[in-house]
């Protein structure tokens, strides 16, 4: 039994990758990502400058419901950064998925077309970060704004464009725009906006004050959007929020998920978690009688 | 598997020499939810208003967590001269120095705040070694650390603290380096060491590298290293150990030195 | 030192009331959470017909992170029900708080006026459920449609109109809205819509598919949501989402709510929870220093 | 403190005799993290594609929980005749029967498909207390449940199993009903139980709740109540024991028949 399957046209040798901002900043966080096993690597999402993020803590764990909150503040080495980054990790022979956090459709455009340069695998645009000022859930909000950068992104490269959407309103509306407009898959979803205070240093934690919130507390939001999306469009979808374990990631592909991203789970069980998933999702798939992991996409979609 | 919390945490002592730059806190967790840590294990201490950074956890007793401070910029230097009532203390980070085997002889070398993490090691392993030769380094005396006082190290019996300061101090058994002790006072007598681990700047880890690397010795000695660190957690990939594979804030601090062939090269010459 | 406070000018010897939906649906609910000792009580929303509800499981524990996914339907006995529980529920000689979900300006309206003849003491208009097609999220999203609704009911009665609203994309917006429109304060959060699939089924567990998540899980959302109205509008707001312990009810007072209400916590501790979070509170006003919660509403925003 | 779970779980017994409106379904967990149970508690069981139903809890072994349904309609009518592979337990829901402090004679009393939680009672406190009887009545043979072969209650020497049939039965020691038996067997005897447990249908329970409020032995009996569940968690109110202010599914199922004297006034005259 193998766990092959393609989204996006990218074949995957199964479908667990690590989700953007973790571990995929430099070519040392990618070693370790391959190491591990992850089937392919989705980098930290880059700006065309290089960011210095938000003061620290950056994160503060939420043991009680094996979550984490974190606003990094994008931080990045920029396009340099990323031609390099793209050079170094050619070596790992596994798809590469670089993020994209751009602050206008041109930015968006320059970086596209830099990762395609150097041998990117596909982009992924992050128009659902919760927590930089129009980088974000401001835009993927919106339809119209969706339609614009993932059209201009569409026809500048040649490589897939995935894009990343989180919690907003109009989510369908959205998820349809950038399909229309030439995304070859949907990632769902980015962590949700979200906050947590000291009580008796009154103060809220993290750095920037506010965060997203991602782990195990998101997971049953995750696999609505996912459900939600699939049924309605029947796209590629890459879902993430809250795997922790196989049943975690099976869920997400019964909901319509043709791969699955892993974010928080490495931080609290370390990267290596990916095999204890992938084995436990090929256990699962032989003791159902399923031949594949295609045939349980949507499974439960009805 | 580790489990990371956050813990709000109290001062309950802050022990500094007046002017001293260095200073010990204890903290004490306000939830019953804190963390266990053990020895080589760090945190990142947020000062409300300030930054959160790493500090390693000198000792730990239930609630209580113990850290040596030492002034170096904004943050550090809020600690030490106004410790804040209520800090944030996010970990356990890092991995357990990894403890010897068995018995044996063993010999900590902290310089400085590096102390920190060996104070707490050398509590931990007196129980099953046969003896801990624990010689702490300061460059002048106001930043000596009462560890006797604090950490109560003398409870046991086969625990030798040596104190080497390079000014003139009269609770100095050896004035100089922690280098200069190793060369006047061990000498050829590294071998009689079944393991040793250090921890303070890198200038000195760089020098004791050599030092057993010359003398063959380096399948014997762990170092506790330092690095930018951002997030803790093991996720932003800033600290990367040079030279290796390694994340100090997941597989570090403390490394054996057969692997640090690479970071000694890249960093130290 | 007691733990008095006011919100929407109603009078409460302290912060602490059940959530819509939790034990607001009969006599003898509220009897219960009489003896429990809240300081008021909300009903579960009603609507001007009676409603049957949803097929079962209508809610499904997620104990990994003290969480639960619901989708009850609005189940209530409509209007009439609603006088018979008002006129029931003097004696407890406590605030009782009517929760209403209409699917127009005019259903709201008629439930208002019921609820004000039959002697409540407010309304909390539920514009933010997140299961219930037309009754719900939907019109929480708009500030137009909650301008509306939130006037013609603010006209139409004397109590204290309170709005609840959900995770929605403009959330500053609409709680602007709702308090032009005559809102005496706002009650956030609702519960995020979601989903739990189980993977042996192969199906979503709930009767209806999809539901709302609540409980510890959405706490650092609520923590969120609370301060970034509090901190752009100051009006009265009441908090609520994933509260199980004192600390997490000093977190959304600090957060500026000036009360709160829990709901999943009484489900997964009882109703005698609340004994333990109101005497903590109190302990940690004590030892802190403070003189009442007035002092601590919004503390920690800035 | 309650901590409710959601419990995937496959099915791995059933057992049914041909035509038999009633069958013994056995679970298995398919996850660790399933919840224990004490006898009392029940479930919600979600078969796939019907509703969830309430439904007490047999017996339980480590992962495995037993139930015994008998149809009434949709959900229960295809458990017993053609369960589903897979179900989801949400529970554990209610409070455990209270048991009896200190040894003593104890008497159970099951009718139809209201044996399950004193089947699991009996072999919970057979350990402590001098004997129990276990009175288990149905009305056709077809219903009737071999609760030694499948509970093998016959394991603990000081549980006495009582068979009895309103029908011809070879198996039965008494032919009639559970009351009957009382009436005749045991007569002014009932004073020699230290406490009676009775569960099934509710007539059944009015009349016996009559038995001994003549005999004014009410603060001997506990029942073990029916009212319609919906969500099994204590908050949509639907199950309020009628003249009381109980829920069911948190306070119940079994209450001492000394608090249900409005419920007597309300459901039994
Ligand atoms: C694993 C680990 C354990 C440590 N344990 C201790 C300890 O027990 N006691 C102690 O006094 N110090 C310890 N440090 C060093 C301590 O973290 C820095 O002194 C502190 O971060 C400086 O912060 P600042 O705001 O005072 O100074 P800044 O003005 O921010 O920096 C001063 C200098 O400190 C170093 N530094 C700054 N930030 C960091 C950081 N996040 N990580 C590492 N180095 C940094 C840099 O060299 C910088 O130039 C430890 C560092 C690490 C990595
Ligand atoms: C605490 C408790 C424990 C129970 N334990 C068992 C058991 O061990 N074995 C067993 O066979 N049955 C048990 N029952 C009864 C069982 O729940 C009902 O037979 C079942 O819900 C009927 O569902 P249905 O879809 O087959 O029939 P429906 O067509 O839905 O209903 C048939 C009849 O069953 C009753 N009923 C329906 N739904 C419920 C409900 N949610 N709660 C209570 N009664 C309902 C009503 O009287 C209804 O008229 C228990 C009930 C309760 C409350
Ligand atoms: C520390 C951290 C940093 C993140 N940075 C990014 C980012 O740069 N770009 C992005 O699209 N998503 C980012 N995310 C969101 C994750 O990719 C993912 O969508 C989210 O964490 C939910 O998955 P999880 O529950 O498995 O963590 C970040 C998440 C975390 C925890
Ligand atoms: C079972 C259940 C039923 C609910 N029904 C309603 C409702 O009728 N009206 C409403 O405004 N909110 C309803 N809610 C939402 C709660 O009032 C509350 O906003 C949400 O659960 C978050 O609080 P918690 O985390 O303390 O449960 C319901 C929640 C639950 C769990
Ligand atoms: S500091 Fe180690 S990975 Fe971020
Ligand atoms: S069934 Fe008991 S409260 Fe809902």
């Amino acid at each position: 039994m193998n766990l092959n399957i393609d989204v996006a046209g990218i074949k995957l040798e199964h479908p667990v990758m690590n989700a953007s901002g973790i571990l995929g900043s430099t070519y040392n966080d990618i070693a370790v990502l391959a190491r591990a096993g992850f089937a392919a690597f989705v980098t930290k999402s880059f700006t065309r400058e290089k960011r210095e993020g938000y003061g620290t803590p950056i994160a503060v764990p939420i043991s009680e419901t094996l979550s984490l909150l974190n606003a990094v503040g994008l931080e990045n080495p920029g396009l340099e950064g990323l031609a390099e980054l793209l050079d170094s990790c050619k070596i790992f022979g596994k798809p590469i998925i670089v993020s994209i956090a751009g602050s206008s459709p041109e930015e968006f455009v320059e970086i596209a077309v830099v990762a395609e340069e150097h041998g990117a695998t596909a982009v992924e645009l992050n128009l659902s970060c919760p927590h930089v000022r129009g980088r974000g859930l401001e835009i993927g909000a919106s339809p119209s704004a969706v339609r614009e950068i993932v059209g201009i992104v569409s026809s500048s490269i040649n490589i897939p464009v995935i894009v990343k959407l989180g919690l907003v309103d109009r989510l369908v509306e959205v998820a349809s725009a950038a399909l229309e407009a030439g995304a070859r898959a949907l990632t769902l979803i980015n962590s949700v906006k979200a906050m947590k205070i000291d009580i008796y240093a009154a103060k809220p934690i993290l750095g920037n004050r506010v965060g997203g919130l991602s782990g195990k507390a998101i997971h049953p939001i995750a696999v609505r959007a996912v459900y939600e999306v699939y049924r309605e469009l029947k796209p590629d979808i890459i879902g993430v929020g809250g795997v922790f374990s196989w049943e975690d990631a099976i869920e997400l592909i019964m909901a319509g998920a043709r791969a699955v991203q892993i974010g928080t789970a490495i931080i609290y069980y370390g990267p290596e978690i990916v095999r204890e998933i992938v084995e436990g999702m090929k256990r699962f798939l032989e003791q159902q009688g399923f031949r594949s992991i295609e045939e349980i996409v949507g499974y439960a979609v009805s | 598997m580790t489990s990371y919390a956050y813990v709000p945490a109290k001062l309950v002592k802050h022990v500094r020499k007046p002017n001293s730059p260095v200073a010990v806190l204890v903290y004490k967790a306000l939830t019953t939810r804190f963390f266990p840590s053990l020895p080589g294990h760090f945190c990142m201490l947020w000062v409300p208003g300030y930054e959160a950074i790493p500090l390693s956890i000198a000792y730990q007793e239930g609630a209580h967590y113990y850290f040596i401070v030492k002034k170096r910029g904004p943050t550090t230097t809020k600690l030490v001269e106004d410790p804040p009532r209520y800090v944030g203390l996010i970990g356990p980070a890092g991995s357990p120095i990894p403890a010897p085997s068995s018995g044996g002889k063993i010999l900590l070398l902290g310089g400085g705040v590096g102390i920190a993490p060996l104070i707490y090691f050398a509590t931990t392993i007196a129980s099953y070694v046969e003896s801990v030769t624990l010689v702490y380094g300061v460059r002048s005396s106001n930043e000596l650390v009462e560890l006797d006082q604090i950490f109560n190290v003398n409870r046991f019996k086969n625990v030798e603290l040596i104190i080497v300061v390079e000014e003139v101090c009269e609770r100095a058994v050896f004035k100089g380096t922690l280098i200069d002790y190793i060369t006047v006072k061990i000498g050829d007598r590294l071998e009689e060491y079944d393991r040793v681990y250090a921890s303070g700047p890198q200038t000195f880890l760089c020098k004791l590298y050599e030092v057993f690397n010359r003398a063959g010795l380096l399948d014997r000695l762990v170092l506790v290293l330092e690095t930018y660190v951002r997030c803790g957690l093991g996720f932003c990939g800033k600290c990367t150990i040079p030279g290796t594979s390694k994340l100090l804030c997941r597989d570090g601090p403390a490394l054996s030195a057969q692997l640090l062939k690479n970071w000694f090269a890249k960093i130290c010459v």
